[in-house]
């Protein structure tokens, strides 16, 4: 299912201007506070009106300012994770969870699976009231997947917790965007929860939409850091070789052995590891004798230099385009050329969980 | 059988010991319904479900008899009323033009639109003292409510009817208003259109007879008709 | 107990009991319905609505009374066309329910229709995402959190409607078992001098009456408010 | 336009503006602060309280006027103490405008009091945690939060001084430039077969001047619900 | 100033019971979503009446159960950025950002200095009703910040900001910590942020303290990963030595060089580096070749391995202790002991401008 959103809207200091698709998987929102995120769904949801625009799912649509087409939000059948909780103050949690999948229509997902993953089994007989900061954001993340959405909007969902946590969560998120093929619409400020999660990107600024297109696209081209220079990085695809006993995991990245630690795909799946550029040692002899046990061969395709002392590498090799970010100096230190051989030196504990979607 | 009464409110002491004997002596029900003539009157005006109507003003019989609302030939002047001077308890008598010079305050009805407000500014105009007594008068909404007035103490003086007193001990009569300085008081009767039945006329007509009348007597009325 | 009251006054106690709990309950949902409207709904002439809900606390209550005889009284037009559907106020029971109703209306709305306006729509817009209709979110989202104002109003309105004497004693008369409410009674009493100590007694019935009413509303506020804090 | 009421009508008109603005200013800072207490404090005897506030609205307007007589009369003992204050109510404009307010009082409290439940104390607590105290928080924080529900209240109160007659006419009489209010003059004219026309004039007038004060108030309230949300 | 607080306090299903000292500078309450950190900062505002405790800044008693003495929150002279922005809602934001100021003593900090460095200029005139959510949370900090408070309370303040924002906001917490000489109470889940402010640790675990010390201590401690395994690094102190031209700036630490992207401090300075386990990379061997600047000889210490396939490898060198992240594999294949030199190879940008502080 893909959703389409074309809108115009016009608000005291801020107008939004915005025509993207979110093919099916989970497409994320990326820009600066106050780029129009929250905006964009919230038009999406049905929560606020355009001033012009047409918004559909695989044709059904959902509003068209010229058609004077607007379902109301009860109908568009969506699930919202707001960013500010909003749970109802009079319901207990448990009555919170359920209180959409009363309206849903088949009510596969079950109660206890999302309490479990959520860690809020000991919440259900409060009140929201009594619920801290980062309970609340995970009751109201239960509540829009219990309401068995066709489509999923969440706005900054992970932002009030702590690392361990979102690792827990993350991997739902990713099963929603594969098994249950809803469109989601995702807004994060997390490098690492872009990367791991988004198929599509859409970055916008001041509410523009300035760069869209696939993860691997927006997240690999250097003259785009939607992450800032930090969040550079590549995505590689690679296939699931080996589960060996020391807890890691061989991929074979178009005859290139990556290790990763365990990751719970099968043998022979495919999976999209992110590299990220700033995690990429250079060298241009085949280095012996270090830690690191991902050591990709290629040739330097492109260095974009930046402002500050640091310069993108782009490498092309046989898995696919790396990113590498180094200084000038070691840039010019190590004679990089474009044209020139040339390793990438990862390691292993770099591809981090986040890191690893399933493709 | 039952009757519904429309009474003025002043009759209630009066009546309803009336009726009590009345009830006793025959098989029929006596509803009795007292409020202000006024709004008694209109409300028979728009259709109130009563078969008797006595009022205190004849105002209000009239414009009810021109409206042809009342069973023709029944209305009766039923009783007459006093207007006296009142005082709280212990005041001693006097004459009217010192009572009022020295008054503080004088508590009376609406003196444009309640009866007995109206006895009362034509009796004092017709002694040619309602120009010094006027920016004296407090005006209650009714007869009773300046009654409580003087009773209570907070007026000195008080316009009321002869029955009024007779009947709040915490006040006294210092004065009777000549019978001359006002029109007649008197609380016409009439059965009302559409309700004329036997019982009707047979308690409208025992209420004119000595049984009532000494009733009524008792609590200071007048009665007027003679059998 | 029973002979401290005469069957009268018992009669009347019941019937202004009667007559406040009818009232209070039939304007109830009217009285939503105006609130809803007048906090959230835009429509023309909604000052002129508004004005109308507030009129009987402005008028005199006795020209309430004779508004009603105009609309409702036998003679009106609109009074004889709800006889003959067999509906009749005037000097019935149920006409001091509706002036008592009509009296309490202004009260019941504007205590409404400040929860409503305090209901943050966003919980509302939260239901509706998760798929409830206008009508679900209303009865699951904001009924609920408006329940401390409809207590309130819904008090406000029982009390106003024990207290209600001059448009009842206007419209419906003062007809003891039929439409002698204990204001009414109250009143008569008041009619008679030394009748205070009788009027005392009813008074103390009515605040009685009153006081529970208040209490409970009350004791059913607070469990309300803890359920939602 | 002057000829069209008489001059002891304009007179009537000017006094019940008088009395219900006095009313409603007078009530308004006791009114708050018993909402206030209501709405956020435990005392002993608060239910108490919470009764008095209502009792106005169950009793019938006469007894409060006549209880108020008792109270507030020349001859009470509280009524004389203050006359040798030179505070003087009985048969005053003042005694008006004290009837008024009472009456008033509970329709002002309880719009009040739901605005103050419905004020969400975590802002008070961050106010406080700024530096501000209590009194601070409260003007500053509260108040401004609160004013939809205290102009609902005042308008309420407004209104209802307005109407007022029953307390009024029993506490402080009718008397012609003192104490004569609109309602007064309106129940005067209804006393008279065929005054209803003369009547119809001052409902007019007395529903035009509510009128205008519950728009200006839907108004007040518009701009500062706009500058809440 | 010391903060030092004692706690008990019992809720529905949640028992908090803590004691511990927050020094002068940035305290770090770090601990998994409903641990109690909101609870804590809470009492120390004065908004929540513990069961039993006692809180003390300098002997300045704000609350003693024992002695009675509960201080009202605006007589603790703090300002506190709570989870949620909890903005006047009748105010605008220039109104909403002096609101404290008004009441405070000194009035140094300057409106224009602070809006400047939120971006919140265009603003001003609007009310929160019509601010994006990282709008709202920067007006928050602004009022906080703004009400010269002589402790500043942060619940996890910056959870809602992208990185760029964070990145220009970090700066003033430091300064405030090491300028403003004001104890902090801070809450993140974001390591980087620990890494960058905390002075001191507490970490918080069910109700409980579980650690509490120096940051360098608590965050170089291998047993304790209060970030979970990838907030795992070490701390090194080193002095500016030189800012060269292409925008790097040289360190020493012990006589090592250590280059990272130019930092404000000036030459001579002594700084703060933080060298995250997971971003260095183990040689016995000198490297050479590599695009890394960096380079550190030391002695291993301790290798601990956990559960799964890494291993904390504890370096000892000159600069003081490194700790790097790497597979037990690698660990087996480098033949890594105790007692063995090895070398540990950082890249420049690896210690990113968050990892930078003051010392
Ligand atoms: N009013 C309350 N009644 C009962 N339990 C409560 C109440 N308020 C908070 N709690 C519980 O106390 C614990 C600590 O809450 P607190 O808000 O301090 O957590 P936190 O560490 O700030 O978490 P987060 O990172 O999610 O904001 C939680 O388990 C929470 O469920
Ligand atoms: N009601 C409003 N009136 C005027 N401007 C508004 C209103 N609501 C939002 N804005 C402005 O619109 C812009 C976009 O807001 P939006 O909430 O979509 O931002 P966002 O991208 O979600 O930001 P954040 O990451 O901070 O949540 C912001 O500049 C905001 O100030
Ligand atoms: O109708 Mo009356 O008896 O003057 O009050
Ligand atoms: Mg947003
Ligand atoms: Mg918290």
């Amino acid at each position: 299912m893909t959703l389409q959103v074309r809108l115009k809207h016009q608000l005291r200091g801020f107008a939004l201007d915005v025509d993207f698709e979110a093919p099916q998987g989970l497409t994320v929102l990326f820009g600066r506070s106050g780029s129009g995120k929250t905006t964009i769904i919230n038009a999406v949801a049905g929560l606020m009106q355009p001033d012009a625009g047409r918004i559909s799912v695989d044709g059904r649509v959902l509003c068209d300012s010229t058609q004077g087409v607007r379902l109301p939000p009860h109908r568009r059948r969506l699930g919202y994770i707001f960013q500010e909780a909003r749970l109802f103050p009079h319901l207990t949690v448990g009555q919170n969870l359920l209180y959409g999948q009363f309206f849903a229509l088949k009510k596969r997902t079950r109660l206890p699976d999302v309490v479990d993953m959520l860690g809020i089994g000991a919440l259900l007989d409060r009140r929201p009231g009594a619920l801290s900061g980062g309970e609340k954001q995970r009751v109201a993340i239960g509540r829009a997947l219990l309401a068995e959405p066709e489509m999923l909007l969440a706005d900054e969902p992970l932002a009030a917790l702590d690392e361990a946590r979102k690792t827990e969560i993350l991997p739902y998120f990713e099963r929603l965007r594969d098994e249950a093929k809803l469109p989601i619409l995702y807004v994060t400020h997390a490098p690492a929860e872009v990367a791991r999660l988004a198929t599509t990107v859409v970055v916008l600024q001041n509410g523009r939409v300035v760069r869209q297109g696939s993860a691997a696209d927006v997240l690999s081209d250097p003259s785009v850091t939607p992450a800032g220079v930090r969040g550079a990085g590549a995505m590689l695809e690679a296939v699931v070789k080996a589960h060996h006993e020391d807890g890691l995991t061989e991929l074979n990245a178009a005859g290139i052995a990556l290790f990763l630690p365990r990751v719970p795909q099968g043998i022979g799946d495919t999976i999209r590891v992110r590299i990220a550029a700033s995690e990429v040692i250079l060298s241009r002899d085949r280095p012996e004798g270090l830690s690191a046990l991902n050591i990709l061969p290629g040739t330097v395709e492109a260095i974009r230099a930046g402002g500050g002392p640091g310069a993108i590498v782009s490498l092309r090799t046989p898995a696919g385009r790396i990113l590498a970010r180094v200084t000038r100096r070691s840039a010019q230190r190590l004679g990089l050329t474009q044209g020139i051989s040339c390793h990438a030196v990862v390691k292993t504990v770099s591809i981090a969980p986040q890191d690893v979607g399933r493709a | 059988a039952e009757l519904t009464i429309f009474a003025a409110a002043s009759l209630k002491t009066a009546l309803d010991e009336a009726a009590e004997v009345y009830q006793t002596e025959t098989a029929v029900n006596l509803r009795l319904s007292y409020a202000g003539s006024s709004a008694l009157a209109r409300q028979i005006s728009f259709g109130a479900p009563t078969d008797i109507f006595i009022s205190a003003n004849i105002g209000w019989m009239d414009h009810l008899e021109a409206e042809g609302l009342l069973v023709p030939d029944t209305r009766t002047d039923l009783l007459g009323n006093s207007l006296v001077l009142i005082a709280p308890k212990g005041q001693t008598a006097g004459d009217i033009p010192t009572l009022v010079q020295n008054a503080e305050r004088i508590a009376m009805a609406l003196v444009d639109a309640v009866p007995a407000g109206i006895y009362g500014k034509t009796a004092l105009t017709d002694l040619n003292l309602w120009e010094t007594a006027a920016p004296k008068v407090v005006q209650a909404d009714n007869v009773r409510a300046a009654l409580a007035l003087v009773a209570l103490g907070e007026a000195p003086l008080g316009v009321v009817y002869g029955t009024d007193a007779l009947a709040e001990p915490k006040v006294t009569i210092v004065a009777q208003f000549p019978p001359h300085s006002h029109t007649a008081i008197r609380y016409p009767a009439a059965l009302i259109d559409g309700r004329d039945t036997q019982e009707g006329r047979a308690f409208l007509t025992w209420l004119g007879q000595d049984a009532a009348k000494d009733i009524f007597s008792k609590h200071g009325f007048t009665p007027l008709r003679d059998e | 107990m029973t002979d401290w009251l005469t069957p009268q006054e018992w009669q009347a106690v019941a019937l202004s009991l009667r007559v406040a709990v009818w009232a209070t309950l039939a304007a109830l949902p009217l009285g939503l319905l105006t609130a809803f409207a007048l906090a959230r709904w835009q429509f023309p002439g909604k000052q002129i609505v508004n004005g109308l809900v507030h009129l009987p606390l402005i008028l005199p209550p006795v020209v309430t009374g004779y508004l009603l005889l105009l609309t409702f009284g036998t003679r009106a037009p609109l009074g004889s066309f709800l006889a003959e559907l067999g509906i009749v106020f005037a000097f019935r029971w149920t006409g001091a329910a509706l002036a008592a109703g009509i009296m309490a209306f202004p009260l019941m709305v504007r205590a409404m229709r400040l929860s409503i306006e305090a209901v943050d729509p966003k919980l509302e817009q939260a239901a509706a995402t998760l798929g409830a209709s206008r009508t679900w979110v209303f009865a699951t989202v904001t009924l609920p959190l408006i329940l401390p104002g409809i207590l309130a109003g819904s008090v406000l309105a029982f009390a106003k409607a024990m207290g209600e004497f001059g448009a009842t004693i206007t419209f419906v008369s003062n007809i003891p078992g039929q439409t002698q409410t204990l204001p009414s009674a109250i009143y008569a009493f008041l009619q008679v001098p030394g009748g205070e100590g009788s009027a005392l007694r009813l008074v103390l019935v009515s605040v009685g009456v009153a006081m529970g009413a208040l209490l409970l509303s009350e004791w059913l506020a607070r469990r309300v408010a803890r359920r939602v804090s």
